[in-house]
C-alpha cells in the first residue's frame, strides 16, 4: 500500500511528511499518512487516490490560515476502507489568491465543504455549486471571519452590546485564590 | 363613529401608523403576512389581575426550542429527580400555546433570528428566562464575532439564571422567582417590547440580515 | 315556563358537575401517571389554572371565521354529546336531553365536534392542523367499527337502542351488566374506548415531538382554553356513555364517579404501559382483532 | 295499378338505352337514370298507397293480394310469375330509393363522379335485385342472382385500383360457386318436382337436399361467416359509394328471396337459416370490434345485420309478422349503412375519418360542422338499434319472439351482439368529440405534472453577495420557461385545428336521415298507439323542437327558460295525476331538474345540444312515472340512457366515459329488455314473475344505480360530464334506477331457495347496497380529483338508498326515499358549489386549490352545510337517514349490513373532509388571490338547496310524514309520533329538540369566545403560522392536500385493489382477443375463401342430414 501510493507520488510530485517524522513532537499513527501536494497536481492527486488508490472516502476537508507565511493549507482527509488506512493531502495555496480547484465532481458532498470554506475563508473554488449562498452565517456582511486577520473581539464589541463590568480572571489563579485558598499548595 | 371626512382621514393616518411597512418581505409576498404593529394591552385592574398573575405564574408553559447548550439542563427538570411538574410547569410544543420562552444559553445571530420570531408568535404576556452567563454577557462566547453578548436588548427578559451551566436547581430557584415576580405584576415584557418596539427591532436587524419576513411576525 | 325554567336550571348543575368531574379527573389521571413515572406529578388542580391562564391571556390571534368556529363546534360537541346521554339512572336532574335522541344520536353527535375542530384546525393554514386532522380521522374510521358493533350487539341483545333502555336492563345486580351478559361486545367496546381515548398507544394525532400536537398546533389563549374545557366535559361524557353502555349506569353520583374513575383509570394503565403506534399500524389494529372480536358478538346475537 | 313488370323492364332497358343517352349528353343520360329510379321508388310506394287507403287494418293489410303479373300470358306453372305483395312492395321501395339516393349521392359528389358504365352497372343491379324480389319462379331468380352478381363484380372492380380487381376477382369465385350449388339445386328440384314456380311447389317432403342447395346457395350470396372473407375486402377497396350500393342493395334482394321461400322449408332448414345467421352476427361483430378501418368496419357490421335478419328468417313467426320485423331491420340497414358510407365519401380529404386510430381531425370536424356529426349520431344510433329507430322497435319484438320459445342462445346472441355493435360504432363517434386529453380509465386518472404558477425564485434564502444576481437569473429563466409553453400552445391547437372539408352535397344523406328519422317515429307511432302511450312521444317531441331552434342558433339561456318552462307545465299537468312513490319521484325528477337547470342558465351565448339534451333527459323521466306498458317503459328508458350519453359526451374529455356509459347502461337495457318480456302480466308496478324476471331487471337498474361491481361507468360519466351537467346525473338521474325499483318491488321479494325463506333477492340487494356504500366511500377517499370524489362520493349514497330499499320494511322505504330526497338537495350543493369553483380556478385537482374561504365564501358554506348533511351529523337531515337507516336495520336483523353501513358512513367523514379542507380551507395559492365568488346563476340552486335542507333538518316531519303517506298500505306500521319525535320499536329521535339542544350549545361558546376575545384579538394572514420559526416558501408546498390519507392507503394495502375494474378490463381483453383470433381465419387469399365457401356449403348439408 504505502509503496504503491508512493509510486504515484512520485508521478503528482507529492511529498511525504515521513513517517517516522514527529509532527508536534508526537509519533504518528501507523495507518495515517501525510502528503503534501502542489497546487497543480493536488486534485490530479486526489484524483487518483479515489478512482485507483481506494480512498474513496472524504472524511474531512478544511483550512488553515497560516496568515505568517501568507498561505492558507487546505487539508483532505481521506479514508480508504479496503485499507483500513487515512491519507491527509495538503495543500499551500496564496492567501492574496485564494482559489482552488473544486473537487464537488469527486464527491458531492465536497460542495458543502467548499460552501462552508468560502463563506469561513473566502477561498473560492470556481465551479463549485451554490458556493455563494449562505451556509451557516445568514447574511453576514462583515470579512470572512475565520481569517486571522479579522478581529472577532473588536467586531463583538462593535455589534453585540457588551455589558460593561466585564471582569476576566485567569482560571488557576483565580481558583487559587478563591475557592480552594487552603489547598492552594497541593497544586 | 361618524363618517366625517376628516375623522376619516385621521382615522386612515392611525391605522397606516398601527401597520408595519414590511419592508423585508419580498416583493408580492406582502400579501402572505399580517402588517399589524404590536399594542401595548392595558392589564386588568385590581383584583382581577392579581388573580390572573397568580394564575399565570401557576400555569407556566415552557416553549419547547432548545436555543443553546442550556437545554440539556430542562430534560433533569421534566424527569423525576426535579420533577417541575409540580410547580405547575410543564413544556409546550407551539409558541402560539407557550407562555415562557427559556433561552437556553449563547445565542447565535443565527439562532436569534428564530428567538425573535418565536416570541413574537407567543401570546401575552409572556416571559423570558435567560439561561447561563451567555445570555448575560456572552460568557465565554463574550468576544465570539457571531454570539450576541446581552439578551435584553434583542427581547424583554425577565429573570436571567447566572452560571454555566446553572444546575437545574439554580433552574427551579430561577423559576420560582419568575414566579413572585409574576404575581407581584413586575413581569410586563410583553408591553415593553410593545412600547419600544422600533428599538428592540433595530438592534434585531442590525445584527440579523435577511429577514424576509414582516418585522412582527404575529 | 316552569318547566323549561327547571330543565335550565337542571342542565346547569349537570354540566357544573361534568365540568368539574372532568377537570378533576383529569388533573388525577395526570398525577396518577406521574406516579408511573416516578414523579410527585402537578396538582391536581392544574387543570383549572391553566383554563384560567388561558383565558387570561391578553392577546390572540385567530385566522379567519372558520379558525374562530372550530374551538366553538369542538365544545359545542362536547356539550352536545353530554346533554344527549342520561347520566344517572333514574335522576331527573342528571336525565339532561336524553328525550331527543338515542344511542344513536349521540354517536353521530360525537363527530359534530370533530369536524368543526377539523374545519378550524384547517384554516389555520399550517400543514401540521390536517397532518394531525387526516391521521385522527383515519384512527377515528378504524376504532369506530369495533364500537359500532357492538353498540349493534347490545341494541340486538335488548331491542332498544335507547341508553335509558339499555341500563334499564342493566339493573339488578352486576351480573346483568353487558359486560357479563354480552362480553365479546364489551371487550370490542372497550378496546374501541381506547382509541377513542387518544391515549398512549393511539395518540399519534397529537404527536407533541412529531407535528407539534396536531390539529391544535394554531390556537391560542382563549381557543385553547375553550378545547380544554371541553377535553374535561367530553372526557366525562364518554366515560359516561361507556359505563352506561357496558357496566350498568350509575344509580347516584357516587357510583358514576366509582364507575368512570375506574375506566379512565383503565386508558391511562393501558396507555402508560405501551408505546404509540403508527397510524397505518392503529387503523390495521382496529380493523382486526377488534372488529372479529365485534363481529363475533353481533353474530352471536344473530344465531 | 301498375304493373310489376315495369320494375324490371324499364331499368333493363333504359341501361341498355344508356350508351345512347349519353351521346345526347352526360347530364341527359344521369337525368334519365335518376328519373327511372324516382319511378321505380314511386312504383311500389303506389301500390302501397292503394292498398293502405283501400284496407282499414295492419291485419287486412297483410293479407291483401298480391300483384301479380304472368310473363308470356301463360299461367304460372309454364311461364315466369311476377307478384308484388306489400312485402315486395316494402322492400322494393326501400332499395329503389336506397339506390336512388345512392346514384344522386355519387353524382354530386365533388370527386370520381360516375362514368356511364358506372350507371349502366348500376341499372342493371337495380334491375337485377327487383327481379329478385318480384320474380316467384326459381330459375328467373337464378338469371337475376346472375345479373346481380355479374353487375356487382363489374363494379366493384370499375374502382380500377389493383386492391379492387383483387375484391371483384374473389367476389366472381365465391359469387360462382354459389351459383353452381343453385343451379345444381334448381335441376335437382325440378327433377323431384317438375316445377320450379314457388307457388307450385309441392310442400312436402323428398326435397329437402335440393332446397338445401337452393339454402346454401342463397345464404353464400349473403357473406356467411366464416365463408365471406371474399366479400370484405369489397368495402375497404371500392368506391365508397359502390361499397354502399352493395352493402345495403345488393344483398337485400337475396335475403328477400331466401324469405320468399320459407314456406317451403322445414323447421330444421329453418333452424340452419336461424344457426347461421347467428354465428354470422355475432362472430362479424366481434371482428368488427378488432378493425381500425372504419369502412371494413360497417362492412362487418353489414354482415353482421344481414345475418340478423337471416336469424329473423329463421326464427319463425313472432308477435308481430316477420315481414314487417325484416321490413323494420331491412329498412333500417340499408338507409343507416349507406348514409354512413356516404358519410365517409363525403370527409375523405385524407381518409382521416375512416381510420380508427389516427383522427385527430374529426373533433374540428365536430366543432366546424356539427349538423353532420349530428347527422353521423343519428345514423350511428339507428344502425345501433336505439329508440326511436326502426330497428329498435324489431329488436323488442325480436326478443319478445325468441323468449317465450326459450332460445335463449339466440337471445345471448342478438343482445350481445348488439351490444358490441354499439360498442365499435360509438368508440368510432367518440372520436368526434375526444379531446386531446382523455384519462381513458377512471382508476388511472393523469394527473398533470404541477408546472410552476408563479416567476418567483424557488429558493428559501438567497445569499447576499450573489443573491441579486441569482434571483434575476432565476426568474428569467422561470419567464423564459412561461414564455416558452405560452408559445408553444397555440401551436398544439393549431395543430389540431387541421380544417376539413366536404366534397360533395350531403343532401342524399341527409334524406336518407330524415327518412330514417320519420321512418322511426312512424314505427313508434304504430308500435305505441295500440296501448294508447302515444304521449311517451313527449320527449321525442321535445327534442325535435330542441333540435330546430339548435339550428336556428337560438341562445342556450332562451332554450333553457323555453325548457324550464315546458317542464313547470309538465309538472303541473303531470304531478297532480300521481300519487304515492311516483309522486315522490317525480317531484324529485322534474321539480329537481328544474332545480339544476338554473345552473345551467350560466351558460353564455350558444351551447349546442345543451339545453335540448337536459329538457329531453328530464321529459323522458317523466316518462318513467305513468308509463305502463313494457314496450312504452322501455323505449323511455333506452331514451333517456342515450339522451344521458350524449349529455356526458359533451364534456371535454368524457369520450371513453360515455362510452363506458353507453355500454353499460345499453347492457342494462338489454338485462331489462329480456326481464320485461319474462313479466307474464306485462309490465305493471308490483307484479310478481319469476325469478328470473326479477334478476335481469334488478340488474339494469342496478347498473343504473351504480352498484359496486356494475359501478364502472359511473365516475367517470359524473366526473368528465360537464361540470352542471355531473349534478344533474348524480342528484337527478341516479334516482332513475331506484325509482324503477320501487315500482317493480314485488319482484324481489320470493326466496332464492324454497329452504331458506329469509334469502330474498332483496337480501343480495342489501348487501350489494352495503358493498356498494362502503366501496364508494372507499374509493372516494383516495381521488386528487374533485368530482371523481363526488362521484364515488354518490356511488356510496346510492348504495344507503339501495339498502334501505332492501330491507322492504316502512322505516326502510321512507328512509330510501328520504334520502334520495336530501340527497338531490346536498348533492346539488355539492355539485354546482364545486362546479363555481372548477369554473373560477380552472382546475379540478384538489391540491391545486385551497384557502378558497376567503374568495368564494358562499360556495363554501354550502359546501360545509352539504358535507354536514351528507357525513349524518346531527342536526341536519343527514343523522334523519342514517337515525332511521340503523333502526329500520336492526329492527329488520341485519346487524352485519349496519355495520358495514357504519364503517362506509365512517369512511365518508374522510373524504369529506378532504373535500372540504383541500379547497377551502389551508393556504391560498397565488394565482387564486384575485378570484370572485361563483357566478350568481350557480348560487341560485345552492341557496335553494340550502333552504330545503334547513328545513327538512328542523322540521323532519315535513318530508318524513307525506313520504310514510306515500307507502301507506305498502308494509305494516312500525313508526309513530309523539309530538315532533319520531318512535320506532328500538328507539327514538325528536329532530326538532335535536336541532333546538345543538343551536343552544353552539350559542353558548360562541358568546362567551366573542365576549372574551373582543379586544386584541389579531387577524392574521396565511403565512402567520408556527413554522418551526422559519416562513413558509410557498402556498403550494405549505398546503398539505396531495395524497391526503396516506398511511389509510398502506394501512389496508391490497383490500383496495379495484377488483371490479379488473374484471371489466378483463372482459374486454377477452372479447378483444376472440376478435383478434378470429380475423385470422380470413386470410386474404382467394383460394381459401374458395375452400370455406365450399366447405361451408358440406358442412350446412351435412348438419341437415343430422337434422334429418
Amino acid at each position: 500500500m504505502y509503496e504503491n501510493v508512493m509510486k504515484s507520488a512520485e508521478r503528482f510530485k507529492a511529498r511525504p511528511l515521513g513517517r517516522d517524522q514527529k509532527i508536534g513532537g508526537m509519533k504518528q499513527r501507523e495507518d495515517l499518512l501525510f502528503m503534501k501536494v502542489e497546487q497543480e497536481q493536488a486534485v490530479p492527486f486526489i484524483t487518483w487516490l479515489k478512482e485507483l488508490g481506494g480512498f474513496g472516502h472524504l472524511v474531512l476537508f478544511t483550512a488553515v490560515d497560516f496568515i505568517e507565511q501568507d498561505i492558507f493549507q487546505i487539508t483532505y482527509l481521506l479514508h480508504s476502507y479496503e485499507q483500513h488506512h487515512d491519507i491527509v493531502v495538503l495543500v499551500e495555496i496564496d492567501r492574496q489568491k485564494a482559489e482552488m480547484e473544486s473537487i464537488h465532481h469527486l464527491w458531492p458532498h465536497a460542495a458543502t465543504y467548499q460552501q462552508e470554506l468560502f463563506e469561513m475563508f473566502g477561498i473560492t473554488f470556481p465551479g463549485s455549486p451554490r458556493l455563494y449562498e449562505d451556509f451557516a452565517l445568514e447574511g453576514w456582511q462583515g470579512p470572512p471571519p475565520m481569517r486571522r486577520d479579522f478581529d472577532t473581539k473588536e467586531y463583538s464589541e462593535k455589534t453585540y452590546f457588551p455589558r460593561p463590568g466585564r471582569v476576566t480572571h485567569d482560571p488557576a489563579t483565580y481558583m487559587k485564590e478563591q475557592l480552594y485558598p487552603g489547598e492552594a499548595q497541593t497544586w | 363613529m361618524d363618517n366625517d371626512s376628516n375623522n376619516k382621514e385621521q382615522l386612515d393616518e392611525i391605522r397606516k401608523q398601527l401597520t408595519l411597512a414590511n419592508n423585508d418581505v419580498r416583493e408580492g409576498e406582502q400579501a402572505y403576512f399580517c402588517d399589524a404593529r404590536p399594542v401595548v394591552v392595558e392589564p386588568y385592574r385590581g383584583i382581577l389581575e392579581r388573580f390572573a398573575n397568580w394564575a399565570r405564574s401557576e400555569s407556566l408553559w415552557i416553549l419547547g426550542f432548545g436555543t443553546g447548550c442550556g437545554a440539556i439542563e430542562l430534560r433533569p427538570l421534566m424527569t423525576s429527580r426535579y420533577d417541575m411538574y409540580r410547580f405547575g410547569i410543564q413544556p409546550r410544543p407551539t409558541p402560539r400555546q407557550a407562555g415562557v420562552f427559556v433561552i437556553g444559553g449563547y445565542a447565535s445571530v443565527k439562532t436569534m433570528k428564530r428567538i425573535v420570531r418565536s416570541y413574537e408568535q407567543m401570546q401575552g404576556p409572556k416571559f423570558v428566562v435567560g439561561l447561563g452567563s451567555c445570555t448575560i454577557n456572552g460568557g465565554m462566547y463574550w468576544d465570539s464575532y457571531n454570539t450576541i453578548n446581552r439578551l435584553d436588548h434583542y427581547i424583554p427578559v425577565d429573570v436571567y439564571i447566572a452560571g454555566c451551566m446553572p444546575r437545574p436547581e439554580a433552574l427551579l430557584a430561577g423559576f420560582n422567582a419568575l414566579k413572585a415576580k409574576i404575581r407581584a405584576g413586575e413581569c410586563d415584557g410583553m408591553n415593553k417590547y410593545a412600547q419600544n418596539f422600533d428599538w428592540y427591532k433595530a438592534n434585531q436587524k442590525q445584527i440579523i440580515k435577511h429577514w424576509e419576513m414582516p418585522d412582527y411576525n404575529w | 315556563m316552569k318547566d323549561i325554567a327547571m330543565k335550565a336550571l337542571y342542565t346547569l348543575i349537570s354540566l357544573f358537575v361534568i365540568l368539574n368531574y372532568g377537570l378533576l379527573l383529569t388533573g388525577t389521571m395526570a398525577r396518577v401517571r406521574a406516579k408511573v413515572q416516578g414523579r410527585i406529578g402537578q396538582p391536581v388542580y392544574q387543570p383549572y389554572i391553566d383554563i384560567l391562564k388561558n383565558n387570561f391571556l391578553r392577546t390572540s390571534i385567530y385566522h379567519g371565521v372558520m379558525f374562530f368556529l372550530g374551538p366553538v363546534f369542538r365544545l359545542a360537541g362536547g356539550l352536545g354529546t353530554y346533554l344527549f346521554i342520561p347520566v344517572i339512572f333514574g335522576s331527573t336532574i342528571f336525565s339532561n336531553f336524553a328525550f331527543s335522541g338515542d344511542l344513536l344520536l349521540v354517536m353521530y353527535f360525537i363527530f359534530f365536534g370533530q369536524l368543526g375542530m377539523a374545519l378550524g384546525a384547517g384554516q389555520s393554514g399550517h400543514p401540521y392542523s390536517p397532518i394531525g386532522v387526516s391521521r385522527g380521522l383515519a384512527q377515528m374510521t378504524a376504532f369506530e367499527l369495533p364500537f359500532a358493533l357492538a353498540v349493534i350487539s347490545i341494541a340486538s341483545q335488548y331491542g332498544t337502542l335507547s341508553i335509558t333502555g339499555i341500563v334499564a336492563a342493566q339493573q339488578g345486580g352486576i351480573l346483568n351488566w353487558v359486560a357479563f351478559t354480552n362480553p365479546l361486545a364489551m371487550v370490542a367496546g372497550m378496546i374501541s374506548f381506547l382509541g377513542m381515548s387518544m391515549d398512549n398507544p393511539f395518540s399519534i394525532v397529537l404527536a407533541p415531538q412529531e407535528i407539534p400536537i396536531g390539529p391544535p398546533t394554531e390556537m391560542n389563549a382563549g381557543f385553547l382554553g375553550m378545547l380544554q374545557t371541553n377535553r374535561a366535559i367530553f372526557n366525562g361524557a364518554k366515560l359516561v356513555l361507556f359505563m352506561n353502555l357496558f357496566f350498568g349506569g350509575a344509580g347516584n353520583l357516587l357510583v358514576m364517579v366509582v364507575k368512570t374513575f375506574l375506566l379512565y383509570f383503565y386508558v391511562v394503565f393501558v396507555g402508560a404501559s405501551f408505546p404509540r403506534f403508527r397510524p397505518d399500524q392503529s387503523i390495521r389494529f382496529f380493523l382486526g382483532i377488534p372488529t372479529l372480536i365485534g363481529i363475533a358478538a353481533v353474530v352471536l346475537q344473530m344465531v | 295499378m301498375v304493373s310489376p313488370i315495369y320494375a324490371i323492364a324499364i331499368p333493363l332497358g333504359a341501361a341498355f338505352l344508356l350508351p345512347l343517352f349519353e351521346k345526347a349528353g352526360k347530364n341527359a343520360a344521369k337525368a334519365l337514370v335518376l328519373a327511372i329510379l324516382a319511378a321505380l321508388t314511386a312504383l311500389p310506394v303506389s301500390w302501397l298507397v292503394v292498398w293502405i287507403v283501400n284496407t282499414p287494418n295492419l291485419a287486412g293489410l297483410l293479407r291483401v293480394s298480391p300483384l301479380a303479373v304472368d310473363t308470356g300470358g301463360f299461367p304460372a306453372p309454364i311461364s315466369i310469375r311476377l307478384a308484388a305483395g306489400i312485402g315486395e312492395a316494402l322492400v322494393m321501395a326501400l332499395v329503389n330509393l336506397t339506390a336512388f339516393l345512392g346514384i344522386t349521392h355519387m353524382l354530386v359528389r365533388s370527386q370520381a363522379k360516375p362514368t356511364g358504365k358506372t350507371l349502366v352497372l348500376l341499372l342493371t343491379l337495380v334491375t337485377g335485385v327487383n327481379g329478385l324480389i318480384l320474380t316467384r319462379d326459381l330459375f328467373n331468380i337464378f338469371v337475376f342472382l346472375e345479373i346481380t352478381s355479374i353487375s356487382t363484380y363489374a363494379l366493384i372492380a370499375s374502382n380500377g385500383s389493383k386492391r379492387a380487381y383483387e375484391a371483384g376477382f374473389k367476389y366472381i369465385i365465391a359469387g360462382s360457386i354459389a351459383s353452381s350449388i343453385y343451379l345444381v339445386g334448381v335441376i335437382y328440384l325440378y327433377r323431384l318436382t317438375g316445377s320450379l314456380s314457388l307457388d307450385h311447389l309441392p310442400r312436402s317432403g323428398g326435397t329437402a337436399i335440393a332446397l338445401m342447395l337452393l339454402t346454401t346457395a342463397l345464404l353464400l350470396e349473403l357473406k356467411p361467416f366464416p365463408a365471406n372473407g371474399w366479400s370484405l375486402d369489397v368495402y375497404q377497396a371500392a368506391d365508397p359509394g359502390i361499397s354502399a350500393m352493395v352493402s345495403a342493395v345488393g344483398a337485400s334482394g337475396v335475403l328477400f328471396v331466401l324469405y320468399k321461400l320459407t314456406p317451403l322449408l322445414s323447421p330444421t332448414h329453418l333452424r340452419l337459416i336461424a344457426g347461421s345467421g347467428a354465428v354470422t352476427f355475432v362472430f362479424s361483430q366481434v371482428i368488427a370490434l378488432r378493425q381500425t378501418d372504419v369502412r371494413r368496419m360497417l362492412g362487418y357490421s353489414s354482415t353482421a345485420q344481414i345475418g340478423l335478419m337471416l336469424l329473423v328468417i329463421g326464427s319463425g313467426r313472432g308477435t308481430i309478422p316477420t315481414i314487417v320485423l325484416l321490413g323494420l331491420l331491412l329498412g333500417n340497414h340499408m338507409l343507416s349503412k349507406a348514409g354512413l358510407f356516404w358519410v365517409t365519401d363525403l370527409i375523405d380529404g385524407n381518409r382521416t375519418i375512416a381510420s380508427m386510430s389516427d383522427s385527430g381531425s374529426l373533433p374540428a370536424l365536430a366543432r366546424n360542422k356539427p349538423l353532420l356529426v349530428a347527422m353521423i349520431g343519428i345514423l350511428l344510433a339507428a344502425l345501433a338499434g336505439l329508440p326511436p329507430f326502426p330497428s329498435f322497435w324489431a329488436k323488442w319484438h325480436l326478443v319478445s319472439a325468441l323468449v317465450p320459445n326459450g332460445r335463449w342462445l339466440l337471445v345471448a346472441v342478438v343482445l350481445g351482439g348488439s351490444l358490441m355493435e354499439a360498442g365499435y360504432l360509438f368508440r368510432w363517434f367518440t372520436r368526434f368529440t375526444k379531446a386531446s386529453e382523455d384519462p381513458g380509465d377512471v382508476h388511472q386518472e393523469r394527473i398533470p405534472a404541477d408546472v410552476p404558477v408563479t416567476t418567483r425564485p424557488q429558493t428559501g434564502t438567497v445569499s447576499s453577495r450573489s443573491g441579486k444576481e441569482a434571483l434575476a437569473r432565476q426568474a428569467a429563466s422561470t419567464a423564459a420557461a412561461t414564455q416558452a409553453t405560452t408559445q408553444t400552445i397555440p401551436q398544439v391547437v393549431r395543430q389540431a385545428e387541421q380544417p376539413v372539408e366536404i366534397s360533395g352535397s350531403p343532401v342524399p344523406t341527409i334524406i336518407a336521415t330524415l327518412v330514417l328519422v320519420f321512418g322511426g317515429i312512424a314505427a313508434a307511432v304504430g308500435f305505441l298507439a295500440p296501448n294508447q302511450e302515444l304521449i311517451l312521444l313527449v320527449p321525442l317531441a321535445v327534442l325535435l323542437i330542441g333540435a330546430l331552434l339548435d339550428t336556428l342558433r337560438i341562445p342556450s339561456k332562451i332554450q333553457l327558460l323555453l325548457g324550464m318552462l315546458g317542464i313547470g307545465v309538465y309538472s303541473w299537468l303531470l304531478l297532480p295525476s300521481l300519487g304515492g312513490i311516483p309522486l315522490v319521484f317525480g317531484l324529485l325528477f322534474l321539480v329537481g331538474g328544474l332545480l339544476q337547470m338554473i345552473a345551467l342558465m350560466q351558460r353564455k351565448g350558444h351551447q349546442p345540444g345543451l339545453a335540448v339534451l337536459v329538457s329531453t333527459l328530464l321529459f323522458s323521466l317523466g316518462n318513467l312515472l305513468f308509463v305502463q306498458s313494457r314496450l312504452g317503459f322501455f323505449f323511455s328508458w333506452e331514451l333517456m340512457s342515450i339522451v344521458s350519453y350524449l349529455l356526458i359526451v359533451r364534456g371535454r374529455a368524457a369520450s371513453g366515459a360515455a362510452l363506458r356509459y353507453l355500454m353499460f347502461s345499453l347492457g342494462g337495457a338489454y338485462s331489462i329488455l329480456v326481464g320485461l318480456v319474462l313479466l307474464p302480466t306485462g309490465f305493471a308496478p308490483h307484479a310478481t314473475s319469476s325469478l328470473w324476471a326479477g334478476i335481469l331487471l334488478g340488474t339494469g337498474f342496478l347498473i343504473k344505480i351504480g352498484t359496486v361491481g356494475l359501478h364502472i361507468w359511473l365516475p367517470g360519466a359524473y366526473a368528465e360530464a360537464e361540470d352542471e351537467v355531473s349534478s344533474l346525473l348524480s342528484s337527478v338521474l341516479s334516482k332513475a334506477g331506484l325509482f324503477m325499483l320501487f315500482t317493480t318491488a314485488g319482484l324481489f321479494i320470493q326466496p332464492l331457495l324454497r329452504s331458506v325463506p329469509g334469502v330474498t333477492l332483496a337480501y343480495l340487494l342489501g348487501w350489494l347496497g352495503a358493498l356498494t356504500a362502503l366501496a364508494g366511500a372507499f374509493l372516494a377517499v383516495f381521488q386528487e380529483d374533485i368530482k371523481y370524489t363526488l362521484a364515488y362520493s354518490s356511488m356510496g349514497q346510492m348504495g344507503y338508498m339501495l339498502l334501505s330499499f332492501a330491507l322492504m320494511t316502512q322505516l326502510g322505504w321512507i328512509n330510501s326515499m328520504y334520502l334520495a330526497v336530501t340527497h338531490l338537495l346536498f348533492k346539488t350543493m355539492l355539485f354546482v358549489a364545486i362546479a363555481g369553483v372548477v369554473h373560477r380556478t380552472g382546475t379540478r385537482l384538489m391540491y391545486r386549490m385551497g384557502g378558497l374561504i376567503s374568495r368564494m365564501p358562499v360556495s363554501f358554506f354550502s359546501v360545509l352545510i352539504g358535507i354536514i348533511a351528507l357525513s349524518g351529523v346531527p342536526p341536519l337531515t343527514g343523522f334523519g337517514a342514517k337515525w332511521m337507516l340503523y333502526t329500520a336495520l336492526i329492527e329488520k336483523g341485519w346487524y352485519l349490513q349496519a355495520g358495514m353501513a357504519f364503517f362506509a358512513s365512517a369512511i365518508a367523514f374522510l373524504y369529506l373532509f378532504r373535500l372540504i379542507h383541500t379547497i377551502f380551507l389551508g393556504q391560498l395559492k397565488d394565482e387564486h388571490r384575485e378570484i370572485r365568488e361563483a357566478p350568481l346563476w350557480y348560487l341560485v340552486p345552492q341557496l335553494i338547496a340550502i333552504i330545503g335542507i334547513m328545513l327538512v333538518s328542523m322540521f323532519p316531519n315535513l318530508l318524513i310524514k307525506p313520504l310514510e303517506m306515500a307507502i301507506a298500505g305498502y308494509f305494516p306500521q312500525t313508526i309513530a309520533w309523539q309530538g315532533s319525535t319520531l318512535v320506532s320499536t328500538l328507539g327514538y329521535w325528536n329532530g326538532n329538540a335535536v336541532m333546538y339542544v345543538t343551536m343552544g350549545v353552539f350559542l353558548v361558546p360562541l358568546v362567551w369566545l366573542l365576549a372574551t376575545r373582543r379586544k386584541h384579538n389579531q387577524k392574521v394572514r396565511q403565512f402567520n403560522i408556527v413554522y418551526s420559526a422559519e416562513r413558509p416558501d410557498r402556498p403550494q408546498t405549505t398546503h398539505y392536500a396531495y395524497n391526503f390519507y396516506a398511511p389509510y392507503r398502506s394501512a389496508l394495502g391490497s383490500f383496495l385493489t379495484p377488483w371490479a375494474t379488473r374484471f371489466w378490463k378483463r372482459v374486454l381483453s377477452v372479447v378483444r382477443v376472440v376478435g383478434s383470433s378470429t380475423r385470422r381465419i380470413y386470410s386474404g387469399d382467394g383460394q381459401t375463401y374458395a375452400l370455406y365457401v365450399l366447405l361451408y356449403a358440406i358442412v350446412l348439408m351435412l348438419l341437415l342430414r343430422g337434422g334429418n
